[in-house]
C-alpha cells in the first residue's frame, strides 16, 4: 500500500532513509513529497492527497490545525534541531555566537536563507540574527529561497559564502563547513510536529505514522542531527 | 539508458512525457479552434480572448499554478463538481498535464495562428464553389494545408510542457511517481547535497528531448511555408 | 438550362447594376477592366452578395434580395473555373478533379471521368501534384474539376488572362469544345477581342457597370455601333466550312458562298467554323484589283458606315447573309465615295487571319 | 560611355553564353521567355555572378572571372528599372527619389532634381507613399529614382510588362525622352515587338542563351532572317519626318523620300519619327492598284525572300535606302512571280499602323 | 495607486519595470542580430544556434537560473572575472535583468525573425543597386520596415520579462528592494499567512501591465504585416 507524506524541505536525508528501511520491513510504499513548510501547509488546506504531514514549526501545524484540516488527536513532536550558521570555504575556522566574531566572520558576504518571513528555517534564522543584533545590518546581504534545502544547495555551490541552515542539513552536506551553532535561546524552539490528515485515514497511514514514533524512528533522526523535540525527557 | 537514469528519475521521465503528451494532445482541438478564431473571425471581445490566451505566456507561473488551484482544486466548488464526475485535477498527474496544457497554450496558438493565416482563403472559395460546405472545406482544404504548421505548434507545446514547473509544482505539488515530472525531479535533486548528477542527467535528458522536437518543428514549420502556397 | 441575371451593387465609388440572360451555350460577358464583370461572375456564384437584384438558374432562384434568399455558394453547383487555377496543392491531379464529385448530387450523374480526362487531355498528369505542371497543365485541370463537379451553369473569368500565347492557344480549343460538347451554360468573362470572337454564342458587353449591348455573337460584334474594347479590335465572325486543304500550306473555306483562302486550318474538310477577320485588316477597292498579293477578294454590298471621332471609319458589307466589318480613313471613304448600297470589293490578306482567330463552331444542341 | 558583356553562366539546364557591346543609346535585349535576359541583366547589376566572362562598364571592369573582380552591387552605379516598381514603402516618393543620392559620388552631380521629375510628370506625386499610387505612377518614380542615383548605366527590364496597355502608352514616352535627353545608355529588356521597334537603337537578339543577332536597330528589324519573335510579329522600322497634320486626322510623314499617310501622330511638323510597320500589313502588287481604300502605296524594289516552314514568305523591299518588311502567301509570291530585283508596289493601310507604332526618333547625341 | 500598493509592493513593481526594461533594451540588439542571422544567413551550426536561442523557452527556468547561477556566479573564473571589470550578476538586479532577458530572449527573435523574414527582399537588392551597401540598406530599408515587428517583439519580451519568475528566484533569489521582482514578491507573500491580499493586488498590476503591452504588441505586428509587403 501507499503511503503518501508531505514533510518539510529539512526532513529529505532522514525521513528517506525511515522511510526506506520502513517499506523493506511492512512493504508498503511510502512516498514523499518535500517543500518549504508553507508550501506544504498551503497545498494541504487546498486538499493535497497527503496521509501525513510534518512541518518545520508549530505555527504552521497550528494554522492547519484551526482550518480542520489534520487530525488534531494524532499530532505530536517528531523532533527537534539546532540552528547553525554554514560556510562554503571548507577551512572556516568556527566562530563564537556573538555579535562581534560574527560580525566581522561575515562582513560583506551573501548569507543564504530560507524566506525570513514565511518559512520557518528563514523565521528562526532571523529571530536568531535579531538577538545577536546583527538582523538590520545583515538583511541587505541576506539571499532567501524558498526552502531551506535550497538555502543550503546555494551555499553548497557557493554561490553564496554562508548560509544559515540546521544543523542536520550542515551534517548531510559535505562540501560546507559549521561556523558556529546558534544558541537555543536566540530563537524559538525548532520543533517539527507531525500530524495525521483529518481526511485520510488509512490502516497503511496509521502503521507508518505509529512508526515515526518507533525508538527506531527517533534514533535514525537522531543519527542525522536530529534533536528530540522540545520539552521531550 | 535505463541503467543510467535511476528508478526514480526514470519514472520522472516517463511522467513528464505522459503528462506533455496529453497535454498536447487534448489541447491541439481547443488550439486549433481558438486559433481559427483569431486567425479568421471578427467578433466582440476578439483581442480580450487574445489576451486570455497568452495570459500564461507572461503571467507568473506560479500565479497560474494558484489560479488552477484555487479553480479546479478539491475545496472549491468547481472542483468538487468535477469529482463528482470522475475528474479530479489537483495534485494529480492530470492536473500536472492541465498546468503544462495551459502554460503551452500560447505558444501552440501563435504557431497555429501563423499557419491558418498563411492559407490562401482563395482555395477556400474554390472548395466553395465546388460544393464543400464551410466544415467540408475546413477538412478538406485547411486542415490538410496547415497540416504542418498545425504539427509544429504541436511539437512545440509538447516541448514547452516538458519543461513546465512554476504552475505544475503549485498546481500538483511534487510527489515522486504521481506528479513529480522532470523539472520537479531537477529542482528537488538539485536540493538533495550530492543530487546534482541526477539532476544534471535529467537536464540533459529534457535538453535532449526538447531540443529533437524543436528542430522537427522548426523543419516542419519551414515545409509549411512552402506548402501552403496555391498553385 | 439558362441563367437570369438582375443585379445593383455598389463598391466603393463604383456601381453596378446591370440584367442579362445568358441563355444555352457560351455566353461571354466583355467590357474593360474594371466595367464590373467579376462583381456579377461573383454574385452568381455566391461569394458575394448583392445590394439587391434576383440571379435564376434553370428557373432556381440563387439570390432574390425581395425574398431575402441566398442560396450559399455550395449549393449553387456552380462550376467556377478561376484566372488562377486554384488548384488544391495537396491533392493529386486525380483527387482535384473528383473533389467536386464528393459533394454533387448522387442523383443527377455528372460527366463522365474518363471522357472529361480524354477531353482536356490530362490523362498522364493524373498521379501527379499541381506544383509541377504547366501553366496550361494547370488551368485545364482547373477547367476538368468545374466540370466533373457536374455544375448547373460553368463560369469563368478571365481563365486564360494569366498564360502566354501559346498557352492561351493551348485552352481555347477546349473551351470550344465545352461549349460544343457539353450542355452546360457557360458565363465566360474576357476583354480580348479574339477569344470573344472565337467563343461566345451570346454576347454580353458591359461598360462602367452597365450592360450596353447584348445578343447573338455574330450580331452584336458585326455591328458598327458597337466597338466596347476599341475601334481597333473591330471585327466581324464569319460562319464557314473548311472545304479543302491546299499542298502550299493553305485551306479554302467556304464563307456564305464566297470562297475563302486561309493559312491552314486544323479542322477536316466539311468542318464547320467560325472566322474572326479584324475590320482593319479588310481593305476596299471598287474595282477588283489585279496582280496583288491579297489573296481574297470577296464581292460585296456597303450596308452601312459609321464614322467616329478619329481619321476612321467602320463600314459594314454584307455578301449573302454574312456580314462583314471594314475599317479605312475617311479620307478613303470619301475618295471611293462609300455609301450605303454600294457594290465594293473586299480584300483580305490569308496571313493577316490569325490562326487562333479560326475556331469550331458552336454547334446546334446535340 | 559603353558596356560591353562577355558570359558564360550555367542554371539549372539552362546555358547562357553570350557577348554583347551595348554602346550609346537605348540597346534592346530581345528574345522570348526564358532566353536568359533577366540573367545577362542581375549579372550586369551584380546581382547575380556569372560563372565566368567579363563586364565592362566605361572601361570600368564590372567583373572580371581571370582576375577574380566581382564589384558589389552598390559600388556599380547602376541604375535598375525592375519590372515590379520596386518602391521603399516606408518612404515618400520624394525620398524614394533621392535615396540613390545619398549614396552617389558628390564629385560627379548627377542629373538635376527638378529636370527629372518635370521630364517625368511626378512633381504632384513627391509628399505621397508609393502605396496609394497607380502603376504607371509606381514606375515612373522607380525611373526617377533609378536616374537620380546618377548611374553610368540604366538597365530596364522589362519595366512595361507588368502594366495595362493604357499604362503602357503612358510610360513609353519617358524612355524615349530618356533616350534622348539623357547621355547614359541604357540596356532595355523585352520581348514586345513595339516596344523594340519604338525604343531601340541597337538590338540585341537572344535565343536559348545565346546572341543571335546584333546590330542597328533598323538593320537587325527589317532581316527577314530574324524573326525571334515570330513572323507574325516581323516588321520594318522606317524613319520618317512629320511633314503635314491634315484635317481629316491624317498626318504626313515622308519616309526616305516616299510619302505617308497615318492616323494623326502627335509629334509637331519636322520632327524626325519612327514608324513601325508589321510585315502582315504590307499587300503587295506588281500594277498600281485603283480605287482602293489603301491610301499608301509605295514603289519599291523586292531584296530578299524568305521562304520559312508555313504558308507564309517574307519579302523584303526597298526604297530609296529604306527597308520594308511583307509576309504574304507562298501563293501570292508565286502568282506575282516575286524575285529579287522586281519591282512590286507596297500597299499599307493607313489605320493598320496603330499608334503607339510611331515614337519618336533616338536623336543623335546632344 | 501608491496608497492601494504597501511600499514593498511598491518597490517589486518599480524593481520589476526596471528590470524588464532593461532586460529588453540589452537584449534588443542581440536579438535583432540572431534574428536575422537565423532569417537570412545558411551557416554551419544554424540549427544549433536556434536550438541555443530557444532553450530557455523548453528548459525548466529552475534549471536555466542553476546555469546562469553556474556560469555567472561568484565562484566561477568567468564569475570573478566579470566582477574584475565591476559586473556582478549574482544576486544583483542586473542579474534578475539578465535571467528575465535570457528567458524572453526567444520570443523575441521569434517575433523579429519573422518580421525579418517578411520583408520583400527584392527591396533590399533595388537598394543595393542605388549603391547602398550591406550596413545602409540593413539600416534604411530592412531596419524601418521591420521597426513594427521588432516593437512587436520588444514589447512582448518585455511583458514575458515582467512575469519572468524561476530562472530569477534560482539566479539572484529574493532580496527585498533588490532583486525581488513581483512574481518572487507575489510568491513570498502567498508564503506568509495573511498574505494573499498583497499577492493578489501584484497579481492584478501584473496582468493589467502585461495585457497592455500584449495587446500594443498585437496591433503593432498587424500593422507590421501590412506595412512590409514591396510596392
Ligand atoms: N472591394 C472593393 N472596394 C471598392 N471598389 C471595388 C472593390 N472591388 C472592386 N471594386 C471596383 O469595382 C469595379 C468593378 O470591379 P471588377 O473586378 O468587377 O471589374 P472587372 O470588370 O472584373 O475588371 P478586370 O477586367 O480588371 O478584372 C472596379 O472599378 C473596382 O475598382
Ligand atoms: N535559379 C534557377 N535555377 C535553374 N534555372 C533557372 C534559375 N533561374 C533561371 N533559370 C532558367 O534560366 C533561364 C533564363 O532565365 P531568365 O529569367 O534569364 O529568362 P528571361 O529571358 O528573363 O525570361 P522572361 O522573359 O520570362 O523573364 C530559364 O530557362 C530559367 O528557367
Ligand atoms: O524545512 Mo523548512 O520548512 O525549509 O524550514
Ligand atoms: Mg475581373
Ligand atoms: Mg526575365
Amino acid at each position: 500500500e501507499r503511503i503518501t507524506v508531505f514533510a518539510a524541505a529539512s526532513l529529505k536525508t532522514a525521513l528517506d532513509q525511515i522511510a526506506d528501511s520502513y517499506a523493506l520491513t511492512s512493504g508498503d510504499e511510502v512516498v514523499i513529497s518535500y517543500a518549504g513548510t508553507p508550501v506544504l501547509a498551503r497545498q494541504i488546506s487546498l486538499g493535497a492527497p497527503a496521509d501525513i504531514v510534518v512541518t518545520a514549526s508549530t505555527e504552521w501545524m497550528d494554522w492547519l490545525e484551526a482550518r480542520g484540516a489534520i487530525a488534531p488527536e494524532s499530532r505530536f513532536d517528531l523532533a527537534g534541531n539546532r540552528l547553525v550558521l554554514i560556510a562554503h570555504d571548507s577551512s572556516h575556522p568556527a566562530v563564537a555566537p556573538e555579535h562581534a566574531a560574527l560580525d566581522k566572520a561575515l562582513g560583506e558576504a551573501r548569507v543564504a536563507m530560507a524566506l525570513v518571513e514565511a518559512v520557518p528555517a528563514g523565521i528562526y534564522g532571523k529571530a536568531a540574527l535579531l538577538h545577536l543584533g546583527l538582523w538590520e545590518r545583515l538583511s541587505p546581504q541576506v539571499v532567501q529561497t524558498d526552502n531551506v534545502r535550497a538555502a543550503l544547495a546555494l551555499v553548497a555551490t557557493g554561490a553564496t559564502a554562508f548560509g544559515v541552515v540546521y544543523d542536520s542539513d550542515a551534517r548531510a552536506e559535505p562540501r560546507v563547513s559549521l561556523v558556529t551553532t546558534f544558541p537555543s535561546e536566540s530563537h524559538p524552539a525548532i520543533t517539527y510536529p507531525a500530524a495525521r490528515v483529518d481526511s485520510r485515514d488509512t490502516p497503511a497511514a496509521q502503521r507508518f505514522f505509529a512508526h515515526l514514533r518507533s525508538p527506531e524512528a527517533r534514533a535514525q533522526l537522531r543519527d542525522m542531527g536530529f534533536t528530540a523535540p522540545p520539552g521531550a525527557p | 539508458m535505463t541503467d543510467w537514469l535511476g528508478p526514480e528519475e526514470w519514472r520522472a521521465v516517463a511522467l513528464s512525457l505522459k503528462v506533455s503528451i496529453w497535454a498536447t494532445l487534448v489541447s491541439l482541438p481547443l488550439g486549433l479552434w481558438v486559433a481559427y478564431l483569431l486567425a479568421r473571425k471578427e467578433f466582440p471581445g476578439k483581442q480580450l480572448l487574445n489576451g486570455l490566451v497568452h495570459l500564461p505566456l507572461i503571467l507568473p507561473p506560479v500565479v497560474t499554478g494558484y489560479l488552477l488551484l484555487a479553480s479546479f482544486g478539491p475545496q472549491t466548488g468547481f472542483g468538487r463538481l468535477l469529482e463528482s464526475f470522475g475528474i479530479v485535477f489537483a495534485f494529480r498527474w492530470t492536473g500536472a498535464a492541465l498546468a503544462a496544457g495551459v502554460m503551452a497554450f500560447p505558444l501552440m496558438v501563435r504557431a497555429i495562428r501563423l499557419s491558418i493565416e498563411a492559407v490562401d482563403q482563395r482555395l477556400e472559395q474554390a472548395a466553395a464553389t465546388l460544393g464543400a460546405s464551410r466544415i467540408w472545406v475546413f477538412a478538406t482544404v485547411t486542415l490538410p494545408l496547415i497540416l504542418p504548421g498545425l504539427t509544429a505548434g504541436a511539437i512545440l507545446a509538447f516541448a514547452k510542457a516538458m519543461g513546465e514547473f512554476g504552475a505544475t509544482i503549485t498546481f500538483v505539488s511534487n510527489i515522486p511517481g504521481q506528479t513529480q515530472t522532470v523539472p520537479s525531479a531537477i529542482y528537488a535533486f538539485l536540493q538533495v547535497p550530492g543530487g546534482e548528477a541526477s539532476a544534471w542527467r535529467l537536464v540533459i535528458v529534457s535538453i535532449v528531448i526538447a531540443m529533437s522536437a524543436l528542430l522537427l518543428s522548426e523543419w516542419l514549420a519551414r515545409r509549411a511555408a512552402n506548402r501552403v502556397r496555391a498553385t | 438550362m439558362s441563367l437570369s441575371v438582375t443585379l445593383q451593387h455598389q463598391l466603393g465609388a463604383f456601381t453596378l447594376d446591370a440584367s442579362f440572360e445568358a441563355p444555352e451555350g457560351l455566353t461571354v460577358l466583355f467590357g474593360r477592366s474594371g466595367a464590373g464583370k467579376s462583381t456579377i461572375v461573383n454574385a452568381v456564384a455566391g461569394l458575394l452578395r448583392p445590394d439587391a437584384g434576383q440571379i435564376t438558374c434553370d428557373g432556381a432562384p440563387l439570390y432574390d434580395s425581395a425574398t431575402g434568399r441566398h442560396v450559399p455558394p455550395h449549393q449553387r453547383r456552380v462550376g467556377y473555373i478561376f484566372q488562377d487555377a486554384r488548384l488544391f496543392p495537396h491533392l493529386t491531379v486525380r483527387q482535384n478533379l473528383l473533389y467536386g464529385r464528393w459533394f454533387a448530387p448522387k442523383s443527377t450523374p455528372g460527366p463522365e471521368f474518363n471522357r472529361i480526362v480524354d477531353m482536356l487531355g490530362i490523362g498522364p498528369l493524373l498521379g501527379r501534384r499541381p506544383d509541377g505542371l504547366s501553366g496550361g497543365e494547370k488551368q485545364r485541370t482547373a477547367i476538368g474539376r468545374a466540370l466533373l463537379a457536374n455544375p448547373r451553369i460553368i463560369l469563368a473569368d478571365e481563365p486564360l488572362a494569366a498564360l502566354d500565347e501559346p498557352r492561351k492557344a493551348e485552352i481555347l480549343p477546349y473551351f470550344e469544345r465545352l461549349r460544343d460538347e457539353v450542355s452546360t451554360p457557360i458565363l465566360y468573362v474576357s476583354h480580348a477581342a479574339s477569344e470573344v470572337a472565337r467563343l461566345a454564342t451570346t454576347v454580353v458587353a458591359l461598360d462602367a457597370g452597365r450592360v450596353i449591348r447584348q445578343g447573338a455573337a455574330s450580331d452584336v460584334l458585326s455591328d458598327p455601333a458597337v466597338t466596347p474594347l476599341g475601334v481597333r479590335a473591330a471585327g466581324a465572325m464569319l460562319e464557314a466550312r473548311v472545304q479543302a486543304h491546299h499542298d502550299d500550306g493553305l485551306s479554302q473555306l467556304d464563307a456564305g458562298g464566297a470562297s475563302l483562302l486561309l493559312p491552314r486550318v486544323d479542322q477536316a474538310p466539311g468542318t464547320r467554323v467560325r472566322v474572326w477577320i479584324e475590320a482593319q485588316d479588310v481593305m476596299l477597292a471598287t474595282e477588283r484589283p489585279q496582280g496583288i498579293s491579297a489573296l481574297n477578294v470577296l464581292e460585296t454590298t456597303v450596308r452601312a458606315l459609321r464614322f467616329g471621332a478619329g481619321p476612321g471609319v467602320l463600314v459594314q458589307l454584307c455578301f449573302g447573309d454574312t456580314l462583314l466589318l471594314s475599317r479605312i480613313t475617311r479620307r478613303s471613304a470619301d475618295a471611293l465615295s462609300l455609301q450605303p448600297g454600294l457594290r465594293v470589293f473586299a480584300v483580305i490578306k490569308a496571313v493577316s487571319v490569325a490562326r487562333d482567330a479560326v475556331g469550331d463552331q458552336p454547334r446546334p444542341e446535340l
